[in-house]
């Protein structure tokens, strides 16, 4: 597909919501695939092409990303697309893209059904089952919790999708003794945290962003109640602005800044030389999609799409976020970094591994 | 005391007043005379600024109001009795009474103008705390009034005070225009009732179509025989 | 059988009887004034009779059949039209859509032959166009038809509004001051417009006016009603020299 | 009147048939790509979003705040019957499928919108305004709480049987009917209501049954706009049809004019291009965007075209009497 | 027992910021008739000044409280004659869509100054939970809650008793008969605007105090609530606006607490519904008929 075969940049499109409340979301993946996009052309390109990263907003409305994808494919003729950011929009994506047999890389779309029947599609990140289910079995066996709580996001597809995993899993062992939900312009969790903590679970499972954990933290302190937060990869960088209340709370991640590895740091001292900010994990997966797309690329030696997702699934390389193999469905099989919030930081507990 | 000298009027592209020009003198009743659609209204909502005219002048007080607004010719001693009596509904007669009043602070005097008001039309009195936009149609028609008499204005412009009241509190309407005449205020007064108006009016001008034709001392006009036929049903 | 059959109408509006004791019948064919001081309950007897106030005691008849309770435009149906003593016209729809929405009644096809325009739309609409626009003629309105109802001098909007009523095919209709803001040769002439509607009609009217001229010169019967009460009833030269009347309507 | 109604329908009809012949000629030439193919199939599908609110808003007189509700009710509805037939009767063609999808669809929001438009009526002006508002916000809810809507985590497996051709077809045959219904003694019925209710009931206009008969329309013809969305995009979550949705078709009617069909058409054309046109200004699209919409409420309060329509004829008669009126000049 | 009281302070604390909220709303609406929609944003917006003086110098609690208060009357005045004057004679919905068009304008106004990222709002007043026997009663909750009183009665006196306040309601019914009493119309909705849009600010510096953050969209949802509390409590009337508000918030926690945390809102708005349809001009409003 696509109409640059032959010419001598290698177009990649990005999609996400880079205007509207949740724009960082859609800017980070974007800065980091420019960030991957900048290093491999300083580094002579792809075939000696040069990769050129177009990133379209959507503001996270459906019917802007079908109308970005179609503008990518047929005003940009883009090669591979790595999107899009939000599960909601790659799934409306999805079938056209399947169509266009586009190769087609999400970073950051976590919903289970991303993958499903497409073998053009694949993702970077785990799946919400899969975090949900690791999150919980962290719960009982690191932290040996017989108790939890569980308080989500009834209008957000990963909040959900986490809470539901983390829910199935937990109660196979020990109790949930609260399942309750919240919607997403919501702001006052006192009343519901006040009806958690009369069951006195030992943990609360917490799947949702920064944002919102931070204010359900808050009034959890403000109340007084010793639950043990837990929560999904939307909590990473939970430290830097949440510190106070966010002190000894354990989320799961895609890595971990702590991480000693050259690979992880060499990425965070770029990046914050770029952008003068510490890259968030969605800026990691947004840089390592675009490696493992455009490694593919080269590989394929072709700009042809079955040979590109040919050679996107025999990927089996060490990026930012963990050593990364797909599975005949397209989803990575990788570590989850568990990640503990202490003095302010993020310490790297555990690296559970996929079961 | 005002003077309107050659002003057109224009509603987008309708041409209501053309190139009108008149003049009322202190302590004397003017009135316009004019079929529906003449332009009476126009012309008042123009001299209290409540439209704006395209050319010409009007001087109040010897003062041309083309920089003025609505609100302070209130202050300057205009008062307006709109056509459809545009009374505040939601409030009661009496704070309707006391918004007619808001240029005011001598509470005293407030209160003895109020009386006097009550005097003229007793039936207020009786529906004092009821929400003015209940009263029935004449009710409203003498708030209006009473409203206006409330700023102890200088001038007065009445646009058609006594539609919808019953012939007695017509009478009672005419009557107060000569009181308040008397006691020195000068008034521009719009009438169907031509008849009525002609005989407390000290001089006329006849409308039509936008544009003045014809104008002389009440006496004069009552007796000319096309204005008798054209408007005084005679 | 009287046309209209009132029957100790009252209505109370918190502490005030607006209307008490009401009682009026008309027959077919009458025109019967109804008169009375500012704030007497005259406009808020039209507001029973037509059903935008329900009474709180009384009944109404009209051809023997009780309206009390029915929504207005039940009652158009029964066949009673009114005007507004504050005119209420569609002001931005043209004159002629004004009348065919008051017409609307003898326009029979369904929603759906509407929409897909089936025969019978375009037969029922033609004769509907062509009945209104005969019926604004009577008026001497026919050149207005395309006008904007708001853009109408006054006096044109009161017919206008009288034609309205008229094309519901009433046999009573009711004018509440009907010649408000009109001089006295217009006045003049919608004297006139009321007889022949009464005549061309054949229907019964019943009126509400301050004027005088107008009241004293086509009423048959007069009502006069002061603080919702019936005080006088009779022939026009019968209330210009009753005493109460004059006492506290008339003057002089 | 009779013979040039029909002809200007002819008129009309035969400018769809050109325009649709052109679209297709230009898409099988590639100068109209998939891109703007998309973007014309979404004008198409806000066109009966914003003629179908206008019926209820503008003609009716009603303010709505919850048409994303109907929209939405009517995606799940067709999407899940869509689902259902094809697991079924996977024999049939995808346009009886979508036909029948639509229809049940349209059927089940004109259900609900006389479930909501029945108590609502009752009320006047903004406070049916909170009510749809608060309408479309519980229809919001619900589809987050229940099953087989698939909640937060969206209806994913719709088929996706919404093409440019059925699109316009259906769209061309949503605006002809609100136009008939509108010029029809119903329409006027409707309209009635809009300019004085009061009066209108005073000369036995049934006000209840238009008022309810508008609305149902107006929510059966979102129901069926919904369900177009859900089979282009194969993809349905609730988060979709949130307050924002109900307020951007909103616009689209005001700013179109309210009670002008060809208003609401052009509105729609405009204000699904801005965005896309707006893109270059990256970060600042938004901020653009809601400073011309302001800018535009600003210089055109009544709506681009007031409540008034294109026609034809107006043109030509425009252009006639320029044409006499030079010849008069030239003859004086 | 305990805990269903702690619950009713819960209530009580989310009530009295959608209760100052809608004091501002009702304000507007009672005058203009303009459900002004940009009301969250200018709430946003005094949140936005409190904190930016709050990071920037060391004012106590009740300067910078005047400070925003002031910027936000300031703001709201000139969204007012920049947007709304305008439209003075449009049909009112034309209005609403401007309304709009400002809301999502200084929404993405903040959002390019600031980004979506929330800023943490320091602790202008300290967080210390007074303890009523077992009851626990936030500092902020109680503030809020005695401000919104108060406002509520200065307010109620000011629009019935004083002569700018009934001029307001001059206003409101017919602003050519105002003129004519000499009233200055653009001044009275210039005022209106200042203290609905100062009311909102102080809305919004005690609610991201409470939420401790500050962000760009934070207006939306109390700006949707509290204008649904405004309408509950019979819209254009204040103290109606303030028992809307606690009983919307009650609604909220009794439901999050006892019903279902998810379904709260669909319980809030369903209530809200079958008031109106029972009592359509809110629980304070009078049920007046049109006098034809
Ligand atoms: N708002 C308006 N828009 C357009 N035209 C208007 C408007 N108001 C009045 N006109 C037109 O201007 C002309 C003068 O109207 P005006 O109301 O001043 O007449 P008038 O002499 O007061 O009549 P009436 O006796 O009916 O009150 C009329 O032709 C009328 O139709
Ligand atoms: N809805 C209402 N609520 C309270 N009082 C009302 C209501 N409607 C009418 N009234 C009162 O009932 C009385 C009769 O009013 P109505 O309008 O019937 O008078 P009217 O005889 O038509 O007077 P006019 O000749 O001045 O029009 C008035 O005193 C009025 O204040
Ligand atoms: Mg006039
Ligand atoms: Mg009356």
């Amino acid at each position: 597909s696509g109409g640059s075969k032959g010419t001598e940049v290698i177009k990649i499109g990005v999609i996400g919501p880079m205007t509207g409340d949740n724009s960082m979301y859609g800017t980070s993946v974007r800065e980091g695939a420019m960030l991957a996009a900048k290093e491999i052309n300083a580094a002579g390109g792809v075939d000696g092409k040069k990769v050129e990263i177009i990133a379209y907003d959507s503001k996270g409305d459906k019917t802007e990303a079908v109308n970005a994808y179609n503008r990518l494919r047929d005003q940009d003729g883009i090669v591979a697309l790595v999107g899009a950011t939000f599960s909601g929009e790659t799934l409306s994506i999805k079938e056209i893209a399947i169509g266009d047999n586009m190769p087609m890389l999400t970073p950051t779309a976590t919903h289970k059904d991303v993958t499903l029947n497409a073998s053009n599609i694949f993702r970077a990140c785990y799946t919400d089952p899969y975090q949900g289910a690791t999150a919980a079995v962290f719960a009982m066996e690191n932290l040996g919790a017989k108790k939890a709580a569980v308080l989500y996001n009834i209008e957000d597809p990963y909040s959900e999708g986490l809470a539901i995993a983390f829910r199935d899993k937990f109660s196979s062992v020990g109790t949930v003794t609260n399942y309750e939900g919240y919607t997403a312009k919501d702001a006052d969790f006192r009343a519901v945290l006040t009806k958690i903590a009369a069951q006195d679970p030992e943990v609360i499972f917490l799947p949702d962003y920064i944002a919102k954990i931070g204010v359900i933290l808050s009034q959890i302190r403000e109340l007084g109640l010793d639950m043990i937060p837990i929560s999904g990869d939307g909590s990473d960088g939970i430290e830097v602005d949440y510190a106070d209340v966010a002190e000894g709370m354990y989320y799961a991640n895609h890595y971990s800044k702590s991480d000693e590895s050259k690979l992880v740091q060499n990425f965070i001292s770029n990046y914050d030389k770029e952008y003068g900010v510490q890259p968030n994990a969605l800026a990691a997966l947004g840089y390592d999609a675009t490696y493992i797309m455009l490694q593919a690329i080269d590989r394929a030696g072709s700009f042809d799409s079955d040979k590109i997702i040919a050679e996107l699934s025999k990927t089996d390389e060490d990026y930012v976020t963990g050593h990364i193999t797909f599975d005949k469905n397209g989803e990575p099989l990788k570590s989850i970094s568990v990640i503990k919030v202490a003095g302010g930081k993020q310490v790297l507990v555990d690296k559970v591994s996929a079961e | 005391m005002l003077k309107v000298q050659n002003i057109d009027v224009f509603y987008n592209k309708i041409h209501a007043i053309k190139d009108v020009s008149f003049e009322v003198k202190e302590g004397e009743v003017v009135t316009l005379i004019g079929a529906n659609g003449a332009g009476k209204t126009t012309i008042l909502k123009t001299i209290s600024k409540l439209l704006e005219p395209t050319n010409g002048v009007i001087l109040f007080r010897d003062e041309p109001i083309t920089k003025i607004t609505s609100h302070q010719l209130v202050y300057l001693g205009l008062a307006h009795v709109p056509e459809g009596r545009r009374i505040f509904s939601k409030m009661s007669v009496f704070e309707n009474l006391q918004m007619g009043a808001y240029i005011r602070n001598d509470k005293s005097q407030i209160d003895a103008d109020l009386e006097k008001i009550f005097h003229y039309f007793p039936r207020l009195k009786e529906r004092i705390n009821q929400p003015a936009g209940t009263l029935s149609g004449g009710e409203q028609q003498m708030l209006s009034i009473g409203r206006a008499l409330m700023s102890r204005p200088k001038l007065m412009l009445m646009d058609e005070p006594s539609m919808g009241l019953a012939p007695l509190l017509v009478q009672e309407i005419f009557n107060i225009i000569q009181t308040i005449k008397n006691e020195g205020t000068t008034i521009l007064l719009v009438e169907q009732n031509a008849n009525k108006a002609l005989q407390v009016a000290d001089r006329a001008y006849v409308l039509e179509t936008g544009k003045v034709i014809k104008s002389g001392t009440a006496k004069e006009l009552m007796e000319d025989d096309s204005i008798k036929k054209a408007y005084l049903g005679g | 059988m009287a046309l209209l059959e009132v029957t100790d109408l009252s209505i109370q509006f918190g502490g005030l009887k607006a209307v008490d004791n009401f009682n009026l019948t008309i027959d077919e064919h009458e025109l019967v004034g109804l008169i009375g001081p500012n704030g007497a309950g005259k406009t808020t007897v039209f507001n029973m009779l037509t059903g935008v106030y329900l009474p709180t005691e009384g009944d109404i008849k009209i051809d023997g059949e009780s309206i009390v309770g029915k929504k207005p435009y039940e009652i158009v149906r029964c066949g009673a039209a009114r005007t507004f003593q504050n005119i209420r016209l569609f002001k931005d729809l043209s004159v002629l859509d004004n009348i065919k929405i008051a017409y609307h009644h003898e326009l029979n096809y369904s929603t759906f032959e509407g929409i897909f325009r089936l025969p019978r739309y375009w037969k029922d609409e033609k004769t509907a166009h062509e009945n209104c626009l005969a019926f604004l003629d009577i008026f001497d309105m026919g050149d207005y038809a395309s006008i904007q109802a708001k853009n109408l001098p006054y006096g044109k909007q009161r017919k206008l509004e009288i034609a309205r009523a008229l094309a519901t095919k009433p046999k009573i209709l009711m004018l509440d001051e009907p010649a408000a803001g009109m001089n006295p040769k217009e006045t003049h002439e919608l004297m006139d417009t009321i007889q022949l509607i009464r005549d061309k009609f054949d229907i019964a009217i019943l009126l509400i006016e301050h004027d005088m001229h107008l009241v004293m010169g086509i009423c048959e019967r007069i009502v006069v009603l002061d603080y919702g009460k019936i005080i006088a009833k009779g022939t026009p030269e019968e209330t210009r020299n009753n005493p109460d009347v004059i006492k506290v309507y008339l003057g002089e | 009147m009779n013979k040039n109604t029909i002809k200007s329908y002819l008129v009309n009809f035969l400018a769809v048939i050109i325009i649709f012949a052109l679209m297709k000629l230009l898409m099988n030439i590639g100068i109209i790509n998939r891109y703007y193919q998309g973007i014309i199939v979404f004008i198409l599908i806000n066109i009966i979003l914003a003629a179908s609110l206008n019926l209820a808003t503008g003609f009716l007189g009603q303010l709505t705040l919850g048409h994303a509700g109907f929209m939405a009710a009517g995606a799940y509805v067709s999407a899940s019957t869509a689902i259902m037939i094809k697991a079924n009767f996977g024999w049939l063609p995808n346009i009886a499928i979508l036909l029948i999808s639509l229809i049940i669809a349209g059927i089940i929001s004109a259900i609900v919108g006389v479930a909501i438009g029945i108590p609502a009526l009752r009320l006047r002006g903004d406070y049916l305004a909170i009510i749809t508002l608060g309408f479309g916000e519980v229809i919001r809810v619900i589809i987050n709480n229940i099953r087989f809507t698939g909640g937060a985590q969206g209806l994913t497996g719709i088929p996706r049987i919404s093409t440019f051709d059925n699109v316009f077809w259906i769209t061309v045959l949503i605006v002809f009917i609100l136009y008939t219904l509108t010029h029809s003694r119903q329409g006027r019925a409707i309209v009635s209501i809009r300019e004085d209710e009061v009066a209108a009931e005073a000369v036995g206009v049934k006000t209840t049954r238009f008022k309810v008969m508008g609305f149902a329309i107006a929510a059966s013809f979102a129901g069926i706009g919904g369900g177009l969305y859900a089979h282009y995009i194969a993809f349905l979550d609730p988060n979709t049809f949130n307050f924002m949705r109900s307020v951007e078709i909103l616009v689209i009617v005001v700013l179109g004019g309210m009670g002008s069909l060809t208003g609401s058409i052009i509105a729609a054309i405009v204000l699904t291009i801005l965005p896309e046109a707006l893109r270059s200004f990256a970060d600042y699209r938004l901020l653009l965007y809601s400073f011309l919409l302001i800018i535009m409420m600003i210089f055109r309060p009544a709506g681009l075209l007031g409540t008034s329509e294109f026609s034809w004829k107006s043109i030509y008669d425009r252009y006639k009497y320029r044409k006499e009126s030079i010849i008069k000049r030239e003859k004086a | 027992m305990i805990l269903f009281l702690q619950q009713m302070i819960n209530g009580l604390s989310v009530g009295s910021i959608y209760a100052l909220i809608a004091l501002g709303y009702t304000m507007v609406y009672g005058i203009i008739k303009l459900i002004n929609f940009a009301h969250g944003e200018i709430m946003m917006a005094g949140a936005y000044f409190a904190f930016l003086i709050a990071i920037t110098t060391n004012l106590p609690f009740p300067l910078v409280l005047v400070f925003s208060m002031i910027m936000a009357a300031i703001l709201g005045m000139f969204t007012e004659y920049i947007a709304y004057k305008p439209l003075r004679n449009a049909p009112r919905i034309s209005a609403l869509i401007t309304a709009i068009g400002v809301s999502f304008f200084l929404q993405n106004l903040a959002l390019v100054i600031f980004k979506a990222n929330p800023k943490i709002m320091p602790e202008l007043i300290v967080k210390k939970p007074i303890s009523i026997g077992a009851l626990k009663i936030g500092t902020v909750t109680l503030t809020t809650l005695v401000l919104s009183i108060i406002f509520m009665i200065i307010l109620d006196i000011f629009v019935k008793k004083t002569k700018p306040g009934k001029a307001m309601r001059a206003v409101s019914e017919d602003k050519e008969a105002a003129m004519l009493m000499g009233i200055n119309v653009d001044r009275t909705i210039s005022i209106t605007f200042a203290i609905g849009s100062a009311l909102g600010a102080l809305g919004g510096v005690l609610y991201s105090i409470t939420y401790t953050q500050v962000f760009p969209t934070m207006g939306v949802m109390p700006g949707l609530k509290a204008f649904v509390a405004a309408v509950l409590g019979g819209i254009g009337l204040i103290p109606g606006a303030v028992l809307g508000g606690f009983v919307i918030g009650m609604i909220e926690t009794v439901s999050k607490a006892y019903i279902s945390s998810q379904w709260s809102d669909a319980i809030v708005f369903g209530l809200l519904i079958i008031v109106l349809l029972f009592k359509p001009t809110g629980i304070l409003g009078k049920n007046e008929k049109e006098k034809v």
